[in-house]
């Protein structure tokens, strides 16, 4: 059985927004950061949902590239995400606000 | 290749001044500005050109090579000198020369940086009145304002930083709105392949541009008319875009002043020459009643304004307005006489306003204040001094004999009987009374200032002004004799400069 | 004789560098610039003479030369290709005795100043001998000027010097404002000439005085061949110029409404007021009109109005003299009233009249000056003639010249000035005959002598008769030679001047003796006397009152008998031991007298009270409307600036909003362009 | 010449020979840990760079990249063309490694006494390298990677003052921003690769006609990649990160990003726009020209930006909002294009972006010295320095007028050729006359505070009470150079206008 692409995308679209909402809503930066995972998986889906559809599978061997970029765009993540907690004692993301106009 | 060795040598002479020690800056100044006064002088009488240098003319000192290819188009480094651009030229470095020495006084620090500067805007003026391509000239041109800006900033009086960056953003948001005009009308002449000014002035005056993105050609050529217009309208100054004029005027140390009247302002009136008189003949008399409405308003209105004030440098700030508007009726009226005598008169205002702020500047040496109200009978203290200010004050009010007169008597001559300006014998007549107020207000001034019983709100014991603060006015005043007693000196090379102008248009 | 020609250009050069001379090295010089003055006016005076001579022994006539081309370019006007303007000398028979006139009255003056400047102490009287030679420079230049743009110079040159040497005590607050007002004054009549030179170079493509390339010959040709000049047809054009040209006049030659400068001009030393009221600057304006008299001749109507404001101003001044108790001021007004009847006497077409009062004027005038210079001396610098009295017997010399020239001024016969004056309005009566406007302004002129009598003689009884009335006049400061040579010779010629022109004996006697007119009759083609005659018979017809001769008597009489019940009623008024003030008599006319008919008032008020307030308006509404409009935009900008920076909150999830909200907004426009959502 | 010898991949060295500069560092590093033998690193990082930026324009020279029809050695495609260096890679190149070692000199002093020398220069370098690549990377995927390694180590150096708030506030913002948008980017990169089904960008390209109903998908993706390109270049929207990162992060760090991490941004923005999706085809399927986007953000950009810097008082905070305003002037480059041509408007663009790298790193630098001093960040804690540091404030103040377009220095050409690019593109677009005027505004507004900091140092009274001041050599050199490469630039523009209208000409067609 092969399900319509259009599923997919509105699936992505979907996860896409779920991640999009978190960004805009939550303020601890490990819950930001987790929202924007979810953003980029929901690229994955549909390059491998667009890879399967396109019969080519430059889409997967993408996807996994940018699986990888995402763990290491974590680990710096949480890298600053600890200096961040050793110089305002907190890991809100709105509580930083020296620098701003 | 003289002309780059007179911007070398001036180039050079501002460095080695700015690292120069402070002690020996002024005298060392003046002795590198003498190289370039000579070599001027020297190309003054070893010239050799003929007509106008965007014209096909001959031009004397011509050099040319490419320097920038800009896609299609060509920016070449084009240098030479005209009947037009040579009396400017040697304006230009005598004045500075003497401006130099005028400010030995005055300036009592960080001298070896403003004589530097005031070396490295004299370049960039000779740059101004000798580069003939569009974007070399535009590099001088916009070059003048870094110096102008740190000269009114550093050295200049309470108000300077105001005054500073008023001169800077007003005058370089004028040369953008030109700039781009410019530039419009260069991709609107189909043909056209470089900057070069007298490519493209060629190009005008055979059929003018084709059009630019939906604007026909003629309706294209109005509008980028009227813009470059607006943009120079700002340097020259005329009303009522003249604001900045006297707030710099007043703030800047005295020699800044003499340099900014005598030759800025002259960079706006050559400028409109160059431009809008020589490549657009159509329009110039298709606006020529506009135009020699704001030149008689600013005639008038200027010199009611210098009426009212009760600085003394205010008061010749205004008066360049109304000088400068003498300027553009000459241009407008489109003779020989009028666009000669516009551009003799560019001399002799720069010479004779200069010779003003110089005077001037020596009193308020002295005493410290320029308000007409804190001071009178100096001619009591310092008679030299005065004698040469009331000289000037005459000279500016266009006594015969010196220069002013024969700039003012040349322009309304050609004024009156201009064939291309309708009404011009009313629009002449109204300017001309100008020489009634200026003789008023600079009359009033003299008599409250250097005539009656002594008297000085400051408390400073007024003396003799030294030798070097009163021999560059004499040499002026010279100057100012002889070209008045003598115009044909320069005015011969200026009309062959202007004739082929002419030409196109107007009827000489 | 002609070779003597070549040393013209010296005439004017001589005073030139007495100018230079006394600037450069008066303090060290003996007299502080004094003899250099003197040799130089000396030797242009000899030259003049010797001008004379040539004039009159040459069979040209006159000498007329280009010395240098000033300025040549094309001429953008009505008539003529290019154009010329020149540098050059012409010398006919006018200018010749203009010179000598000139020179003559330069050199006494200076003589004078040795005594009335160098005696007194004064200090920097280099400058004073400078100015000196700078206004004798300018006059005569301007006299032998070929053209008119180089008269206009020279005119403009006059007025600078007037303006130094009535400043010259700068020190005083009074001397520089009068200076200023005597310089604006004419600057705003030269305005109006210059606008006059300007047309005239631009309508006729010349600006020469005589010869067949004068703009009067083009002016001519012009209205003959009946064709347009900008717009207007010839003869109003050249009545339009012409006006403008006497602008000038009317402001260098004081006459009405322009005159108010001259008496404030007394601010500057005697001697000053006597060059520039016999000789030079007022003398300048009338001897244009002489110079260029064949263009006025052109326009009935410019005469006209020339002849009428002369006889207006003639008895408008003498009113105003009568009251005056400053001898100064009393001379002042006389000398506006007489350049009225000059004006007066072209505006007639008496052409030869006109000269010759302006030549008796420069000597009796000259004269008056001189002589009230020594009685101020005599008075340590007293000038209030109720302070004065008795000064007859003490100071003889001065006392005879100086009724020589008040009999002169006052038109009493046989002194020279009746003979001018009366010829003048002989030639004004014959003309009103026919024309009621210049019947009026003969009235006028006529009623000016009475006046005129009056206030010369009520002058000579205040200060030299009666008893003295105060401790100075007691005992006068004695005067010396280099005062009594020019009062001596001045109150000769004052007293034969008159022999020039007999006009009114040759009419009655038919004898040749009318000198002057022969001597006017000669000269270059189109500028003569005869040439004037028959242009103005095109303009004027003259009619008489029964036959010439009767008309001669009638207007002699008149005249005569008015200047002498003037000079009567003078003499039964002031003529006693004790003469007290009669001004009560006046009434209530007297106050608007004594206030010059507020026309000080209404000047001042023009200036000050007017176009000051203006300026300073402008002035008001360029710092608030157009400066703050530039400000403005700037503190707007700012503003805005302060606004636009607050978007970045620093809180980091609004700009996660703001950028979602921007790409959105993005999204919806290349969106909905685009047709996506379709 | 030895360019014949050398195969293919080595036209790839200036990048190549930065991740070796990155992994000699390690290597020290991991010899002596915690080693504070500043000259050796700092060395090393400079020598590396300045290598990297001797073979990129020798490269240039010897026509590497040049099409051989315009008599050059042909432009060399690696690994299927997932990597091309052509001209235009070689000179962001140059830029970026111009860039790199001025801001290696200049870290010589500024961190000086920090704790983690070696950590800080490789990832300078790592960073540096990641730009490179992005200068040659020729397939969404390449760009994508590419783009991550210049990131991340530029969060972490940002944030690399650990116990300074402001650091790790700027480096927080930095990341997050940074994680939203390369999340868009990738969505992005997922619906071209959906609507076209490759990755590659002349197989992007070729593929367009394939999006057909698709067409608002790849519309979509399209601005998602711009999304991404807006934040790298600093650009709005997607500029929020910019001020507070400069702000906060050290300021050489500030230099480099806001020099060679924009110009990469712009290198693959253009790559990207005129390989994958040229104009009229793009068009055709999308059903709007792109170029408007471009031309909105330009105007909001450099507006924006300008207005915002107009009343700083924080100097450092001034320039980062000045460098976005660039950003808009520079974004006027991908404006202007038009179906046919705009090489010049984009060549332009690229000449700003080199000259800028000489400018502004310059200006940033100075910062770094006045930090270096201590002697503080505002406007008025500047007054009066050009009495204690004449030759310094002198190049700043070639900085600042170079900055603000005002001859004779190199930022008036790019400025200026900028402004005359726009006018010739309005014949083919005449809203782009709309951008010509706002640049006119916002010169204007530039130069507002351009002169202001001029005035700062060189008209105030100088703060009463400061005493004299070092001269460290690191600082004093690469500010120096800067200094010179900017006014040197204006009599030698030739060349450098002739580098990028050829690249720019070659991109287009």
């Amino acid at each position: 059985m092969n399900v319509p692409i259009e599923y997919f995308v509105l699936l992505s679209m979907a996860l896409f927004s779920i991640g999009l909402f978190g960004i805009l809503t939550r303020r601890n930066a490990l819950m930001f950061l987790m929202s924007v995972e979810i953003m980029v998986n929901a690229a994955n889906i549909n390059l491998i949902a667009f890879a399967l559809y396109h019969g080519n599978l430059t889409g997967q061997v993408f996807a996994l590239f940018v699986m990888a970029l995402a763990a290491a765009e974590v680990a710096i993540g949480l890298g600053i995400i600890l200096v961040l907690y050793r110089n305002f004692r907190d890991v809100d993301v709105t509580v930083p606000t020296t620098m701003r106009w | 290749m003289m002309i780059e060795a007179l911007l070398a040598v001036t180039l050079v002479g501002a460095l080695v001044t700015f690292v120069a020690p402070n002690r020996i800056a002024g005298k060392l100044a003046f002795g590198i500005s003498l190289i370039p006064a000579a070599l001027s002088l020297w190309m003054f009488t070893a010239f050799d050109g003929s007509g106008n240098a965007l014209l096909d003319g001959e031009l004397a000192f011509e050099s040319q090579f490419e320097w920038i290819q800009l896609g299609d188009y060509t920016i070449s480094w084009l240098v030479g000198l005209d009947g037009i651009s040579l009396p400017l030229v040697v304006l230009t470095t005598v004045l500075t020369s003497l401006a130099i020495m005028s400010s030995w006084t005055p300036i009592d620090e960080r001298e070896s940086q403003f004589y530097g500067l005031v070396l490295f805007i004299e370049a960039n003026l000779i740059g101004v009145f000798t580069a003939l391509d569009f974007f070399v000239w535009f590099i001088f041109w916009e070059a003048v304002l870094i110096p102008m800006y740190l000269l009114i900033g550093v050295w200049g009086g309470p108000r300077r930083k105001y005054a500073a960056i008023k001169f800077f953003v007003y005058t370089n948001v004028a040369s953008l709105l030109m700039f781009g005009a410019f530039i419009t009308l260069v991709f609107g002449l189909g043909d056209v392949t470089s900057f070069a000014l007298p490519e493209i002035a060629t190009a005008m005056l055979e059929g003018g541009p084709d059009g630019f993105a939906g604007l026909g050609g003629s309706a294209l050529a109005s509008v980028v008319f009227v813009a470059m217009f607006l943009g120079f309208a700002v340097k020259v100054p005329v009303v009522p875009f003249h604001t900045w004029l006297p707030d710099a005027h007043v703030e800047a140390p005295t020699p800044a002043s003499v340099l900014l009247a005598g030759v800025l302002l002259k960079m706006g009136t050559y400028a409109l020459l160059r431009f809008n008189f020589t490549m657009f003949p159509e329009q110039v008399e298709a606006y020529a009643i506009p135009i020699a409405a704001i030149a008689v308003i600013s005639v008038i209105y200027g010199a009611m304004l210098a009426l009212a004030q009760t600085d003394l440098k205010r008061i010749v700030a205004y008066s360049s307005v109304s000088s400068m508007g003498y300027v553009i009726l000459g241009l407008v009226a489109y003779t020989q006489f009028g666009v000669g005598g516009a551009t003799f008169q560019m001399v002799s205002h720069g010479l004779i306003s200069g010779l003003m702020f110089m005077a001037v500047g020596v009193i308020y040496n002295a005493t410290h204040t320029r308000m007409v109200t804190d001071m009178s009978g100096m001619a009591d203290r310092m008679p030299v001094a005065v004698g040469i200010l009331v000289a000037g004050a005459f000279g500016y009010m266009g006594l015969p004999l010196m220069s002013g007169f024969f700039g003012e008597f040349a322009i309304f001559f050609g004024a009156f009987g201009s064939g291309l300006l309708a009404y011009s014998q009313l629009f002449t007549s109204l300017a001309m009374f100008g020489i009634v107020i200026v003789a008023g207000y600079l009359l009033f001034a003299l008599q409250r200032t250097v005539f009656g019983p002594y008297h000085l709100e400051t408390d400073y014991d007024v003396g003799r002004a030294p030798l070097h603060d009163v021999a560059p006015m004499f040499v002026l005043l010279g100057i100012i004799i002889a070209l008045g007693v003598a115009p044909e000196l320069i005015f011969d090379m200026i009309t062959d400069a202007v004739d082929p102008i002419l030409e196109n248009g107007g009827d000489a | 004789m002609e070779g003597l020609f070549d040393y013209a250009p010296a005439i004017a050069l001589f005073p030139l560098a007495a100018f230079v001379i006394a600037l450069a090295f008066g303090p060290k010089l003996p007299k502080k610039g004094a003899i250099p003055g003197i040799v130089a006016t000396a030797g242009s005076l000899a030259l003049s003479l010797a001008m004379v001579a040539a004039v009159a022994g040459g069979e040209e006539g006159y000498y007329h030369t280009t010395l240098f081309t000033w300025a040549a370019g094309d001429a953008a006007g009505e008539v003529g290709e290019g154009i010329e303007f020149t540098f050059g000398i012409l010398i006919d028979p006018l200018a010749a005795l203009m010179l000598v006139i000139v020179s003559l009255i330069a050199f006494l003056v200076h003589v004078f100043s040795l005594e009335y400047m160098n005696a007194e102490g004064e200090t920097g009287l280099p400058r004073y001998y400078a100015g000196l030679g700078l206004f004798t420079f300018s006059m005569l230049a301007f006299v032998y000027a070929d053209n008119l743009l180089m008269a206009f110079m020279f005119f403009e040159l006059v007025g600078l010097c007037s303006f130094l040497l009535i400043g010259f005590w700068f020190r005083t607050r009074s001397a520089p404002s009068a200076a200023k007002k005597a310089f604006l004054v004419t600057r705003f009549g030269d305005y109006f000439f210059l606008i006059g030179v300007v047309a005239i170079a631009a309508t006729f493509g010349t600006l020469q005085f005589a010869g067949d390339d004068s703009f009067v010959a083009a002016a001519e040709a012009a209205i003959d061949d009946g064709g347009q000049l900008f717009g207007f047809d010839a003869e109003t054009w050249v009545t339009i110029t012409g006006l403008l040209v006497l602008g000038g006049v009317i402001g260098k030659s004081a006459q009405f409404p322009l005159h108010t400068w001259l008496p404030d001009a007394m601010e500057g030393p005697t001697t000053v007021s006597a060059l520039i009221h016999a000789a030079t600057m007022v003398a300048a304006g009338v001897y244009l009109v002489a110079r260029m008299f064949g263009y006025y001749a052109l326009s009935p109507t410019a005469l006209a109005i020339i002849a009428f404001v002369g006889g207006f101003t003639a008895l408008f001044a003498a009113t105003m003299g009568v009251v005056k108790d400053d001898i100064k001021q009393v001379l002042a007004y006389s000398t506006i009233s007489q350049y009225g009847y000059m004006m007066l006497g072209l505006g007639v077409g008496g052409y030869v009249a006109g000269v010759f009062h302006l030549m008796n004027h420069a000597f009796f005038k000259a004269l008056l000056f001189l002589g009230a210079g020594a009685v101020i001396i005599l008075m340590h610098h007293e000038q209030d003639m109720w302070k004065m009295g008795g000064l007859k017997n003490k100071a003889p010399v001065t006392y005879y010249t100086f009724l020589a020239g008040a009999l002169a001024l006052a038109g009493i016969i046989p002194f020279s000035g009746f003979w001018s004056k009366d010829e003048i309005l002989y030639d004004a009566l014959i003309v009103g005959t026919e024309q009621p406007l210049i019947m009026a302004a003969y009235a006028m002129g006529l009623l000016a002598v009475f006046f005129t009598g009056f206030y010369t003689f009520r002058m000579v009884f205040l200060t030299f008769h009666g008893e003295p009335r105060s401790d100075v006049a007691e005992d006068p400061h004695p005067v010396g030679w280099a005062v009594k040579f020019p009062l001596i010779a001045l109150g000769v010629l004052a007293v034969v001047a008159g022999v020039a022109n007999l006009a009114p004996v040759a009419k009655l006697t038919g004898l040749e003796i009318e000198f002057l007119n022969e001597w006017l009759s000669s000269g270059v083609e189109g500028t003569t006397y005869v040439a004037y005659t028959d242009a103005l018979a095109a303009v004027y017809d003259t009619g008489y009152i029964g036959t010439e001769s009767t008309t001669v008597l009638i207007a002699a009489g008149l005249s005569l008998l008015l200047a002498f019940s003037g000079a009567g009623l003078a003499w039964k008024l002031y003529n006693v031991p004790e003469p007290v003030a009669h001004k009560e008599r006046l009434g209530s006319v007297r106050e608007t007298i004594e206030s010059n008919y507020y026309q000080d008032e209404y000047q001042v008020w023009l200036a000050e009270g007017l176009t000051l307030p203006l300026a300073r308006a402008a002035d008001r509404f360029d710092q608030t409307v157009i400066d703050g409009t530039v400000n403005g935009v700037s503190s707007v900008s700012l503003f805005g600036s302060d606004r636009v920076k607050r978007i970045q909150t620093g809180i980091v999830t609004n700009y996660a909003a703001l950028i979602v909200t921007g790409f959105i907004a993005l999204v919806i426009v290349l969106g909905v362009l685009g047709g996506w959502f379709l | 010449m030895a360019v014949f010898e050398l195969p293919d991949w080595a036209a790839l060295a200036p990048a190549l020979i930065l991740v070796a500069t990155a992994l000699a560092l390690f290597v020290i590093d991991s010899i002596n840990p915690h080693t504070k033998n500043r000259s050796l690193l700092a060395g090393t990082t400079a020598v590396g760079s300045l290598a990297a930026l001797g073979v990129a324009v020798w490269f240039m020279v010897a026509g590497v990249g040049t099409p051989t029809a315009a008599g050059g050695r042909g432009v060399v495609e690696l690994f299927g063309g997932q990597l091309v260096v052509d001209q235009m890679a070689l000179f962001f190149m140059t830029v970026v490694s111009v860039v790199t070692a001025l801001v290696a000199v200049a870290s010589y002093d500024y961190m000086g006494d920090h704790a983690y020398q070696a950590e800080y220069y490789s990832l300078m370098m790592l960073a540096a390298t990641g730009m490179a690549t992005m200068a040659a990377a020729n397939s969404l995927v390449t760009i994508f990677i590419a783009l991550e390694l210049a990131s991340l180590p530029s969060y972490a150096l940002v944030s690399i003052l650990k116990d300074n708030r402001g650091s790790v506030e700027g480096g927080l913002k930095y990341f997050l921003i940074g994680a939203l948008s390369s999340a868009i980017f990738v969505y992005g990169i997922s619906l071209v690769y959906g609507a076209t089904g490759h990755l590659q960008l002349e197989a992007i390209a070729d593929n367009l006609q394939g999006a057909g109903e698709y067409g608002g998908l790849l519309g979509l993706g399209i601005l998602m990649l711009i999304g991404g390109f807006a934040f790298k270049t600093a650009s709005v929207p997607f500029h929020f990160w910019a001020p507070d990162a400069y702000e906060g992060a050290p300021a050489p760090v500030a230099a480099f990003l806001s020099s060679a991490s924009k110009a990469a941004g712009f290198v693959i923005a253009f790559r990207v726009f005129t390989t994958a999706f040229p104009l009229e085809p793009t068009t055709a399927v999308i059903g709007v020209d792109w170029t408007l986007a471009f031309i909105i953000l330009a105007i909001v950009t450099m507006t924006l930006g300008n207005f915002a810097a107009a009343t700083q008082d924080n100097v450092k905070r001034m320039l980062a909002y000045s460098s976005i305003g660039h950003a808009g002037y520079a974004l006027i480059g991908l404006a202007g294009l038009s179906a046919d041509g705009g090489e010049i408007v984009m060549g332009a663009a690229m000449m700003h972006l080199l000259v800028y790298g000489f400018m502004n790193t310059g200006a940033f630098l100075f910062v770094a010295l006045a930090e270096y001093w201590g002697v503080g960040r505002t406007f008025e804690d500047y007054n009066g320095l050009s009495n204690q540091a004449p030759v310094a404030c002198f190049a700043l103040g070639i900085f600042m007028f170079s900055l603000a377009g005002i001859p004779p220095l190199g930022g008036f050409w790019s400025k200026y050729f900028l402004f005359t690019g726009a006018i010739q593109a309005a014949t083919a677009n005449s809203a782009m006359l709309i951008v010509a005027a706002a640049l006119v505004v916002n010169s204007a507004i530039s130069l507002y505070y351009y002169a202001r900091l001029v005035k700062a140092v060189w008209i105030e009274d100088p703060v009463s009470g400061r005493d004299t001041l070092a001269q460290p050599t690191g600082l004093y050199a690469a500010i120096i150079f800067a200094a010179v490469l900017t006014v040197v630039a204006l009599p030698v523009f030739g060349p450098i206008a002739d580098a990028a209208l050829e690249a720019a000409t070659v991109a287009i067609s």
